[in-house]
């Protein structure tokens, strides 16, 4: 038990409390560490939350899907954040899944190519195909854009299409936002980011035939997604206000927060 | 008169301690540095890290070669200084030497902002602006390349290189200039024959400035190279030494975290070398003058 | 002897400063003329008129002519290049540039489109030799000017100024930061010069004007009151006012 | 008469003209001249009109005045001007009576000139270093060392460091220019040297120590390097500069950043840059205003 | 009447240069005695020593014995901001500290404890008065003291030394920066204060030296040549050097 904090006389700091009874009297700070792509959600949830509980303070450190793992396994934070499914080797730790994030394949809206197989998009990021008339395209060579190595979504990308270490990039951007941005920009790009952050700015295709949608995600058709997870210790009993976060991101209540945010909630 | 006395020995010990702190930072920084840099080069081997041309960190096997890192960074270094150097040389003989006050008194102000502007900010309109049109000129698939960060680079060195060398142009002494004119020289022939190189000192320390803004800015860099661990190619994607650390910091972990801040260390064993370069330049110009 | 340089009405004004009144003065081919009087007369001022370079600075206005070898230097067909390449000067403080000896004196030529090796070679050890430098720092050619003494460097701007072949030289109190012994070489060095060149000196310094001029004018207040052998103005004065100042009652 | 010498009134009015190799060397070279001036100023001139042109307008009250909110979907930038101008007075707070200390020592008490040396020296190297250097370093020292989490402390702990050389610098300036007759004319009448310092020097100093704030507030508006990995991103607005110090909060430059490469807000991202202009603007104007002052203090 | 100072073989080096050799000097008490001599010879070293202003200089070595009514100056157990409140000085150029006059008056006596209004209005008043400066600043005291002419800011200086009630005041060329107005206003204030004080004067001036001086020192090149009255000095000077300097031979 090395946690930081101690649940007791620290008030909360923040101006957003609603002004909602909470159900029980819950104070102290819950801090929580990692992934970047789920600033979202884990923001959306920490605002809600809030809102019930006047008390607590959720804090989020956006430091990456490593850091966040290292940090909860090290207890210098309450809940470690992972884009990613945690490997064989970081052992002693409970991940749970609290959302599932679609990773959209996305193409320039000038770009006529409207679906992809995943063998396709493997061939198209190892630089098997590089003129985009091969998959059914007009003439122009592929600019393969990617996230950086240690990303989450580019874990869950090269996992899924079974192309790790084999991807060859044109740009590696180093968050989603950039990709999309990048995407926008240049006519004959193709990258991946998370569903929840794409917008009408450039098209998510469908992959063998399907949407990537909050349903086929959570229903396993679409297959390019990865796990978002809340990281704790094994076998510690965590603060109640602690507990009650994790609990409140896993209920059924809330959803509709997840769903907001752009994720599919892990619960049905 | 014990009292002063005692209050004068604080005071002195206080202010002693205000004066280590410079020296207690650098120490700090260069201890971490070689402390979280040397594990993974004895890891790696020095030579596989310094000389290995691929960089795959989070590969089922990884490897851990930062030349191309290491070579983005001095020929992006190199062409900022390219492209950085003779325009504001160039600014700086026209502001010491040859524009109206007026005029000279509205472009100084403008350099000076320049140097204000933050580096996010250059990096955000480099990738706005900068990179496609790039991309439109030389008709590449993807403008992200050395060469745009070559040029973000060189306007972002342009006001030290600028107000450096302006000083030292303006520091030469006026007999020199009449010396020229007064065997016949025109007015630019002076500029260039004679006070160039009497200022030479000066605008050599401008520059080495320079290396060490190019060779330690990341936030710009990032923005517009396109970071992928190529070796470097003028309209390819690359990473810098900056921008290898700062990209896979966040996620890192084991020995790629490690081998980031090894990366780290020698781009610090870089900018210390450049730093003690300017520091022989500033004091030799200092001395050389008589 | 004719006149190498003339001087008809010259009016100069820095501003609203009329620093040179209605100067008129001939200056003789291959004879020293030197120019006294007292601190802020306009010596220097005329000086540098003669091969223009008050050009430099601002808000100068000048009237009248200057006439060389007949010519106008005003006319706008001359080009101050050229002017300046016939009519050398030297200054008060010796100030050889950074470089090297034989860099120094190279200089003038290589910017007048000298380029070649030899001729080069053989300019350089001219104008040093023309300068009684040459057995000095013959050995050191090539280690730089600023390692020289006073004296030394005094001479070497000399021999940089005679290495462009002028016609005149000025000089704007050439001795005056140097030691006695160097003093006396220069001045033994004008008197070479005069075989070949026109040489106009401004001193603060009467023994060396009687010493070493043919002729000598004398300024004041921006006039000059008097110009005559030197030999006639230092025995009799024609002017009550150069009497005083040559005779140490003011300046 | 002219036996040596190959000019004179012979020759055509040509010949006083300047060769036109030479001519044309000066035309080629005076258009470089004032061609490279004009890139730098349309450079300026193109940079600033473009974020202006693309981000004032985007510059609105609730952009202004509220915090981001996942919930509405909403952005804010209140808590990102607050933690910039928290982190502004954290370090300067920290920094002056360090900077000024070290200048003090400097210029007043040391005697040891190796020491004093090695401590220019190593103000000197600390303005070489680049943030990204000392992002890490404070990640490692005062994020996880110093265990303070990241955090607007860490981020202001590791530009103290950073505009340290600037501090003492300006101040050392300013100090030697503190005529040497003000200290005779106080340690004559028996004053200690700090009591001197106190009453006579440092009052002398103000106007270089303003300067020096300025520059540094400057450095600290711009930095984002060293801001990510120690300060963080958060972007929630604190009770009070207490409870912001001790978590993640980014400022403006880091703000900009991560709306613009996370999210991909390139609107956002244009009016945060629009705002640091004007502040790049307005400090630069603080400097001159301040300088002017200085120099006619005497 | 007793000897204020004594300074006894007093040998003073800056780094490897003797600027003082040998000096043995009683200062009396409630006179003035003046300091003489040409430029360089050690007069303002001398005066700096008095009152150990001297320690500031680096690589300064003194030998030899200052007595201030007695005690040995350098004594480990002397405070030198005790000495220099007791031994006031004033310099060659004004130096007001850019506050007010009143905070100018008043800093000396804060400094050493005295923080009470009245007190500090009462010892401003007296401190101006005894400078006979009070008439004409009275109604500006809360003005800054940059805004006086050169003779009151002087005089000025002369009242803050006063404010700390010293004993021995020194003035290193007081009327030097000033013109023969202030001077002789100074001169006259300097008679008023030997009535309490000792004052030790250096001046280039001989005839101040004369007029002002019941004693006077003359030094050359760091050597004490002649030291007796005034009156007699300049009568009869023992030393053919003194005869020389005071009859303006060299200097
Ligand atoms: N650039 C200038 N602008 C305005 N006035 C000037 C300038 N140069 C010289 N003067 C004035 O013109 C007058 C003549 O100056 P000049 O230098 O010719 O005197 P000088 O006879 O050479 O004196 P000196 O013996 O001190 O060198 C002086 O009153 C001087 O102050
Ligand atoms: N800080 C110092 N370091 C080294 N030498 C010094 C220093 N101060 C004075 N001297 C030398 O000591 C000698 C005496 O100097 P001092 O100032 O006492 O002369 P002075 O009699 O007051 O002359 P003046 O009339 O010009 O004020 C001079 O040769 C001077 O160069
Ligand atoms: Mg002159
Ligand atoms: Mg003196
Ligand atoms: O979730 P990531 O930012 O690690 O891709």
């Amino acid at each position: 038990g090395t946690s930081n904090t101690s649940a007791s006389d620290k008030p909360s700091d923040t101006v957003s409390s609603g002004g909602t009874t909470p159900a029980t009297e819950l104070s102290g700070k819950v801090s929580t560490n990692g992934s970047t792509s789920m600033e979202k959600v884990v923001g959306a949830l920490a605002e809600a939350f809030m809102q019930q509980n006047g008390g607590v303070d959720v804090t989020y450190d956006p430091t990456g899907s490593g850091a966040g793992i290292t940090a909860a396994a090290e207890g210098t934070t309450d809940i470690g954040l992972s884009s990613r499914a945690l490997k064989d080797t970081e052992t002693g730790l409970t991940g749970t899944v609290v959302a599932l994030d679609g990773i959209a394949i996305i193409v320039n809206k000038a770009n006529p190519v409207k679906d992809l197989s995943v063998e396709q998009i493997a061939k198209l990021a190892t630089g098997e195909i590089t003129n985009w008339k091969d998959v059914g395209g007009s003439d122009g060579p592929v600019v393969m854009i990617g996230r950086e190595a240690g990303s989450g979504t580019r874990d869950g990308f090269e996992s899924i299409t079974d192309i790790k270490d084999k991807a060859k990039y044109a740009q590696e951007l180093t968050a989603t936002g950039a990709i999309i941005a990048a995407v926008e920009a240049n006519a004959n790009a193709i990258g991946y980011a998370s569903l929840s952050a794409v917008k009408e700015t450039v098209k998510a295709i469908t992959v063998e035939g399907v949407e990537a949608t909050e349903a086929t995600v959570q229903d396993g058709t679409y297959k390019v997604q990865r796990p978002f997870l809340m990281i704790t210790k094994q076998g510690e009993t965590l603060r109640p206000e602690v507990q009650a976060f994790i609990d409140f991101a896993l209920s059924k209540d809330n959803a509709e927060i997840i769903v907001n945010a752009g994720a599919v909630p892990a619960v049905k | 008169m014990k009292l002063k006395k005692i209050t004068e020995k604080i005071m002195n010990t206080v202010f002693f301690f205000c004066g280590m702190v410079a020296i207690a930072s650098v120490m700090l920084i260069s201890v971490y540095m070689v402390l979280s840099g040397l594990p993974a080069i004895k890891e790696i081997g020095l030579t596989n890290f310094l000389f290995g041309k691929v960089w795959q960190s989070t590969a089922t096997e990884p490897k851990f070669g930062i030349l191309p890192f290491i070579l983005t960074s001095a020929y992006g270094t190199a062409g900022a200084i390219l492209i950085g150097v003779p325009v504001g040389l160039l600014t700086a003989v026209f502001l010491s030497k040859v524009a109206p006050p007026k005029l000279a008194n509205t472009v100084r102000p403008a350099v000076e902002l320049l140097a204000g502007i933050p580096s996010v900010v250059y990096g955000l309109v480099g990738m706005i602006i900068l990179v496609p049109a790039i991309a439109k000129a030389f008709k590449l698939a993807n403008g992200s390349s050395l060469f745009a960060a070559i040029l973000v680079l060189a306007i972002m060195i342009l006001p030290s290189i600028i107000s450096v060398s302006e000083t030292a142009l303006n520091a030469v002494p006026p007999e020199y200039e009449e010396a020229s004119l007064a065997l016949g020289a025109t007015k630019i022939e002076t500029i260039f024959k004679v006070s160039i190189p009497a200022a030479r000192s000066g605008i050599a320390a401008g520059i080495v400035l320079g290396i060490g803004r190019a060779v330690g800015e990341a936030m710009a860099v990032i923005m517009v190279a396109g970071n992928v661990a190529n070796m470097p190619k003028l309209f390819g994607s690359v990473t810098f030494l900056t921008t290898a650390v700062s990209k896979e910091m966040a996620y890192a972990s084991g020995l790629q975290k490690q081998a980031l801040f090894s990366i780290a260390l020698i781009l610090f064993i870089f900018i210390m070398i450049i730093n003690v370069t300017l520091n022989l330049i500033l004091k030799k110009g200092g001395g050389g003058e008589k | 002897m004719e006149n190498m340089i003339t001087t008809k009405d010259l009016d100069l004004f820095y501003g609203a400063f009329q620093a040179l009144k209605k100067i008129n003065l001939e200056i003789p081919e291959h004879e020293i003329t030197a120019l006294i009087g007292p601190s802020g007369c306009g010596k220097s001022t005329f000086l540098k008129t003669l091969n223009r370079m008050n050009d430099l600075v601002a808000g100068v206005k000048i009237t009248g002519e200057v006439l060389y070898r007949g010519q106008d230097i005003f006319a706008p067909e001359v080009d101050v290049t050229w002017l300046r390449k016939r009519i050398g000067m030297v200054f008060q403080k010796p100030n050889p540039f950074p470089m090297t000896i034989y860099d120094n004196i190279a200089y003038g030529p290589r910017l007048h489109g000298t380029h070649s090796k030899a001729e080069l070679n053989d300019l350089v050890e001219k104008s040093l030799r023309g300068a009684a430098l040459w057995d000095e720092v013959k050995d050191r050619l090539k280690k730089s000017a600023l390692g020289l003494s006073g004296g030394q460097q005094q001479r070497m701007c000399i021999a940089r100024a005679l290495s462009v072949q002028p016609d005149v030289i000025l000089m704007d109190e050439p001795t005056s930061a140097l030691d006695p012994i160097s003093t006396m070489k220069i001045e033994d060095l004008m008197s070479d010069l005069k075989e070949q060149y026109t040489v106009v000196i401004v001193t603060h310094n009467m023994q060396q004007a009687a010493r070493i001029s043919d002729k000598t004018a004398f300024f004041l207040l921006g006039e000059m009151i008097e110009f005559s052998d030197t030999e006639r103005m230092f025995s009799m004065p024609r002017d009550k006012r150069t009497e005083d100042y040559i005779t140490g009652r003011f300046g | 008469m002219m036996v040596n010498h190959n000019h004179g009134k012979s020759q055509t009015a040509n010949a006083f003209r300047l060769s036109k190799k030479r001519k044309s060397y000066d035309t080629v070279i005076k258009g470089l001249l004032y061609l490279a001036a004009f890139i730098t100023f349309a450079l300026l001139v193109g940079l600033i009109g473009y974020i202006f042109y693309r981000g004032l307008g985007n510059i609105t009250w609730p952009l202004l005045s509220t915090s981001p909110s996942a919930l509405k979907g909403t952005i804010g930038i209140l808590p990102n001007i607050l933690n910039t101008l928290y982190i502004i007075l954290i370090s300067l707070v920290i920094v002056l009576p360090l900077g000024i200390g070290a200048a003090i020592y400097l210029t007043e008490y040391a005697t040891n000139k190796k020491l004093v040396w090695l401590i220019e020296f190593t103000t000197e190297t600390l303005t070489g270093i680049p943030s990204i250097i000392f992002g890490l370093v404070g990640m490692l020292f005062f994020v996880q060392f110093c265990n303070l989490q990241t955090s607007l402390i860490a981020g202001a702990l590791t530009l103290v460091i950073m505009i340290l050389p600037t501090i003492v610098r300006t101040t050392q300036e300013s100090l030697k220019t503190v005529p040497v007759s003000y200290r005779e004319g106080a340690l004559g009448l028996g004053a200690t040297k700090w009591y001197m310092i106190r009453t006579i020097i440092l009052p002398s100093t103000i106007d270089g120590i303003v300067t020096g704030c300025i520059l540094a507030i400057g450095r600290i508006v711009g930095e984002s390097a060293a801001l990510l990995f120690t300060a963080g991103i958060g972007s929630v607005v604190a009770k009070n500069i207490f409870a912001a110090m001790t978590r993640s909060g980014g400022t403006l430059s880091v703000a900009l950043y991560v709306y613009v490469f996370e999210r991909g807000e390139f609107n956002v991202g244009f009016a945060i840059a629009a705002i640091l202009m004007i502040l790049v603007l307005i400090i630069n104007f603080g400097a001159k205003a301040v300088n002017k002052k200085l120099k006619n203090k005497f």
